[in-house]
């Protein structure tokens, strides 16, 4: 095996500073149901929490690798390359919204960016990111699809059929499993098989004879490195591998499913608004990916406090000017919502 | 007695007294019953209500299973979408076992849903389907309008026999309606007059029954009395009522929350075309929504949904020309 | 230069002459391609030709990222039952991923799948459920009834940057006609006068277009010269001939091997009584299948669906109508 | 672990017996489309070779246990004791049929004899055995279900949510996937992950942390050991396990798929017919499990080749009255074709 490049201080920095554009444009989102009510509708979901693995993961791009997440969908596409701008104007359903306001929180596509679009119907865009990879290997492009989905998303048949069919033509995808051990207000625990036996949920793996390993999902360094493995093996035409990387959501599911004109609003994490276990997100918080990571590169010389704040400050600023822009952006004309039905 | 209650406090009420009332219904789905303080989970216990993992295909399916041995399942689905994954079970399993069976076994089990919900869920959220489901032998579908039409059809739905799709408007949630508290079931096939009138029908379902009352309301002060009809239940379907109503007032406007094509309203028009068109006046008007998936951002939403400003238009369209024709 | 080829063949003539037009056509099933030996997989190699396993889930839902991606892929499913454990792929995801993204991707991708299989296959392989598909902005439905439109209308399904649905039906399996050599694609949306004739309309898509034309020669030796029209796509349906006909003949009679309320022709019906119930000289009849799933046994399966007999005497109904209005 | 009772000769006995019924009625089935073309419609589907599976698990069971396979469904109820009479005239079409004439060789229902019902829909059954057990588990019957799938199944979604939501749920029911190597036409080796591998396919039970283990499916004994220790553990409330059953199918998948007026008929296995593989098929002929149990019984001195003699003329004469009563039994009345579809 080929010995394996070391990221360069520069590349973990560019690793730090995606994990805070990303905090800091979810926390954006959190704050509009507050400070603009009414402005974003529908059903919204938040990537805090999942920063170490969506960026650890998406570190090992290479060749334009497509990103095809699941409907907790905002922080992929920032570490891609499309705008900020875009993406809250879409969240906010406004003309210059990244789909025009079409789509919303839920059904972000950014394709330029290689970012093909999403699904809100669990599971189904697994086999939508399989299919991606036969279209790498059908045109032999070398690229390697990275596939991210739920914990909830694995009790769903679509996960099972697509990872079976994917090793069976070996396809060139890797399967994220984001274990944030809750789908919506349920906790693992009463839902999944494995994790009642006290078993790594990448043992479905074995149901297809892949490889499977679980990886700490707060540390970007350890889902890179997984990852990477992972991405070579499918880009050397081996085929799939599933990884599940460990983390905690650490927002509720989404903002309360309200029924107008009832204002929707982000309640508090489920663990302590439905299961009263306030300790078990107090020790969630302290696992926090970010200061943990920030502080580790601080450690070992690789980013300079001050370089951190800058970091951060850039990040706050490029946010908020992403939601001044997506409220100043105008309504589309009702009149288009003809458009786009056909190709 | 009645009691003043919401839409879906009503349908809570009738789980609740038939679950009391037959100890072989049993009640599951996703993101419920996720702690011992769960009313439901405290009154009938664990074995009866549970929650279930992300797996339509299974959750159906075992609702199948187990009303053929002898249970009487209600699946909690929250979207009919949702369904889609898993929609072998609801067309081609759970409607066609008995028949299959040459009648040896009974398929009594509720699949519940919500759908409509215009609220910015956008293309993979809010559609209507209920069209899917219609014209499949051994399958009733129930889409309740009033807080107790959602309880006398639920309680029906779970009684019944055969496998009932049982779909509430989540724009309805809310909404508060005059609930009888004592045992109410509503017969299944049996149309609601929700006003009387005499000049024209206004046939609709769920959340387009609200719109279409509205709109009667504003019509009649423009002189406009219009009768608006609500099915209550798609599969049977009391075209008998309507057809009554249509010989009564001449003219038929069909509002639909779902697109043209896949509305219920154009398998009414078929209906009354072939068995009623002798009465009409004027020819059918469809409101239905425009053809697209359902837009995300407010405006275009509301520009492809049906509406009290299109109700009211179709209706005064129908209403000139039937004058016309008289 | 037209050659005389049975239906199935032209069906595999249009896909090998696509798949040799496009190179990004790529096409896969179940029970397909087993060796080497193959004939597609000797023409167009591995990469496009493949076996998958009996995973409709995975196997649709993988073609709707292939079409975004850029592959324009085929996938056989063989019979149009088994998409409903996929139905979300057809339904909610294929047909609405171009519109949620803003028009940023386009879906051009070919569900193919026998109907209709009236031989004994009994309840649950041998319905039509096509009605389920109506009504889906974005996605579109062929269903030829004659060689020459099975060639046609695959080539435009290929072609097309949408996602189809392609319905052939497997009574017609083995029945030949003329079908062009050269390339030849029919667009769809433009229905097509089987038979032309003068004093009533009858319409009807695939076995029943056959069943339709036999009718009309019974008819025909009993003084009534019958219209038989073929819409040959349910989206987009073409309502234009079917009312330009109507004017015409002043009757109509619409065939459908669905159920009632799960047919086409309750759409169209509905259709017609909007726009051109005017030209009626007599009420729409429907010759559809009796509310029942498929049975098994001959003589239950013969009494269900319709046949030359019950249209024959349904047509002979509408026109003695239109005899009376004049 | 209490002791296992080992099994009487009788049991034995019947066991054979059983075994051999179902191989008589299959061939009588197969001859039929010979015999008497025409009289079987659509698509009929062979249970020659499972004989050892379907009785070595059928012998294990108590309290009235169902049995709930796929459309592959002839061979089940005749061990459960509805008569091949019933049963060949509804795969003939007749009124007297099991089912009226309404459902046909796939969909056999006998709910007195604990056979609630099949579907020809891939998995879909998989899901409503599941179902049974609930029923068993709510109602505290005691009852195991016993659920028979395919090879092919398990790549349908139905088959991993089933197995999930039944281990979390901790229902009573046993698993058992006939792994005959074959899809229809597709061999396992062009489908299935873990065949691809080296893997028994019972691997996918860990997925669910779930008991998996492969047994030799052409010997009723070791199945019948298999099932007895996953039913006791079902029946005893710590929930499901799945058994690999291998064996192989002796006929084709079903008899050739013909469009009227062309006939059916029964074509040659695909071993022989798609793959040209004829070694293979000879093979699976030596492993035929009835000649071999019968050699094993009469080697132990259980069956006395005189008495073995008896209980195949016996089946004989019974599968023969069978497709006599059958041949004799009039169609169904054409206008009771609209009964049976509501309750
Ligand atoms: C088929 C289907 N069933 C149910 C839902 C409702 N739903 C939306 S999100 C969600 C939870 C998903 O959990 P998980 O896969 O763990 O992803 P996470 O939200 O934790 O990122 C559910 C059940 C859905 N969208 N689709
Ligand atoms: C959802 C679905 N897809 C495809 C089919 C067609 N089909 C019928 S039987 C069969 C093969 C099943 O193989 P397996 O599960 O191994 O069972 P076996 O026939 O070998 O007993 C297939 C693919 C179907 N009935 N349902
Ligand atoms: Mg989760
Ligand atoms: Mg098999």
């Amino acid at each position: 095996m080929r010995k394996k490049k070391a990221l360069t201080k520069d590349r973990l920095i560019w690793m730090y500073a995606q994990m805070v554009r990303i905090r800091e444009f979810e926390e954006r989102v959190k704050r509009t149901f507050v400070e603009h009510p009414g402005v974003i509708r529908g059903h919204t979901h938040l990537g805090d929490g999942a920063e170490a693995t969506i960026v650890g993961a998406l570190a090992t791009r290479a060749m334009n690798d497509p990103a095809m997440p699941s409907y907790r969908c905002h922080g992929y596409p920032l570490v891609l390359g499309t705008s900020p701008r875009k993406i809250m104007a879409e969240i906010y359903g406004r003309k210059d919204g990244l789909c025009g306001g079409f789509g919303g929180s839920m059904h972000l596509a950014d394709p330029e960016h290689h970012f093909p679009g999403t699904s809100g119907i669990i599971g189904q865009a697994i086999a939508h990111a399989t299919g991606a990879a036969l279209t790498a290997q059908v045109k032999d492009t070398g690229q390697v699809v990275h596939c991210f989905f739920g914990d909830g998303s694995t009790k769903q048949g679509a996960f099972y059929e697509s990872l079976n069919l994917a090793a069976v033509w070996r396809l060139p995808i890797v399967y994220i499993l984001e274990n944030n051990h809750y789908q919506a207000y349920t906790h693992i625990s009463l839902e999944d098989a494995n994790c009642i036996a006290g078993d790594p949920l990448s043992q479905k793996a074995q149901a297809f004879s892949m490889p499977g390993v679980t990886v700490d999902g707060t540390d970007p360094l350890k889902v890179y490195a997984a990852v990477r493995t992972a991405a070579e093996r499918a880009r050397s035409g081996k085929g799939p591998s599933l990884i599940e990387a460990k983390f905690y959501r650490l927002s509720a599911h989404g903002n309360a499913i309200t029924v107008p004109p009832v204002p929707t609003q982000f309640p508090e994490h489920e663990a302590v608004e439905v299961y009263g276990r306030k300790a078990e997100y107090a020790a969630a918080k302290k696992k926090d990916p970010i200061p943990r990571f920030r502080a580790a590169l601080i450690r070992k010389g690789v980013l300079r406090i001050a370089d951190a704040k800058r970091i951060e400050s850039e990040a706050q600023a490029e946010m908020e000017d992403a939601v001044q822009f997506a409220l100043a952006s105008p309504h589309p004309t009702p009149a288009e919502a003809v458009k786009y039905v056909y190709a | 007695m009645a009691r003043e209650m919401m839409y879906g406090e009503a349908i809570g009420a009738a789980m609740t007294e038939e679950m009391q009332r037959d100890s072989g219904v049993v009640l599951y789905g996703q993101n419920l019953a996720m702690t011992e303080r769960d009313p439901m989970l405290r009154k009938f216990g664990k074995k009866r209500v549970r929650i279930a993992p992300i797996s339509e295909t299974a959750e159906m399916g075992v609702a199948v299973g187990a009303a053929i041995t002898g249970l009487r399942p209600i699946v909690e689905l929250w979207m009919s979408e949702f369904m889609l994954v898993a929609f072998d079970q609801l067309i081609n399993e759970a409607p066609r076992l008995r028949y299959m069976s040459g009648g040896q076994v009974k398929v009594p089990l509720v699949f519940k849903a919500g759908y409509g919900f215009a609220a910015g869920w956008a293309g993979q959220h809010s559609n209507c389907i209920y069209h899917t489901m219609m014209g499949i032998p051994g399958l009733k579908i129930a889409l309740p309008s009033t807080a107790a039409d959602a309880k006398g059809l639920m309680a029906a739905a779970i009684r019944d026999d055969n496998p009932v799709v049982y779909l509430h408007h989540y724009m309805l949630t809310l909404d508060k309606g005059a609930v009888p508290e004592d045992e109410y079931v509503i017969p299944f096939g049996v149309a609601d007059v929700k006003r009387e009138g005499s000049d024209v029908t206004i046939v609709a379902t769920g959340w387009m029954v609200k719109k279409s009352l509205a709109a009667a309301e504003v019509l009649s002060q423009q002189g406009i009395n219009a009768e608006v009809i609500d099915p209550r239940t798609l599969a049977p379907l009391d075209i008998k009522t309507i057809i009554n109503s249509v010989h009564k007032t001449g003219g038929l406007v069909l509002v639909d929350q779902a697109t043209r094509h896949a509305s219920a309203a154009a398998i009414i028009a078929a209906e009354i075309a072939e068995h009623g068109s002798k009465a009409l006046k004027a020819p059918i008007k469809l409101v239905t929504a425009l053809d697209t998936s359902i837009p995300f951002s407010e405006p275009l939403e509301n520009y492809v949904l049906p509406n009290e400003e299109k109700i009211v238009s179709a209706v005064k369209s129908v209403v000139s020309r039937q004058a016309a024709t008289v």
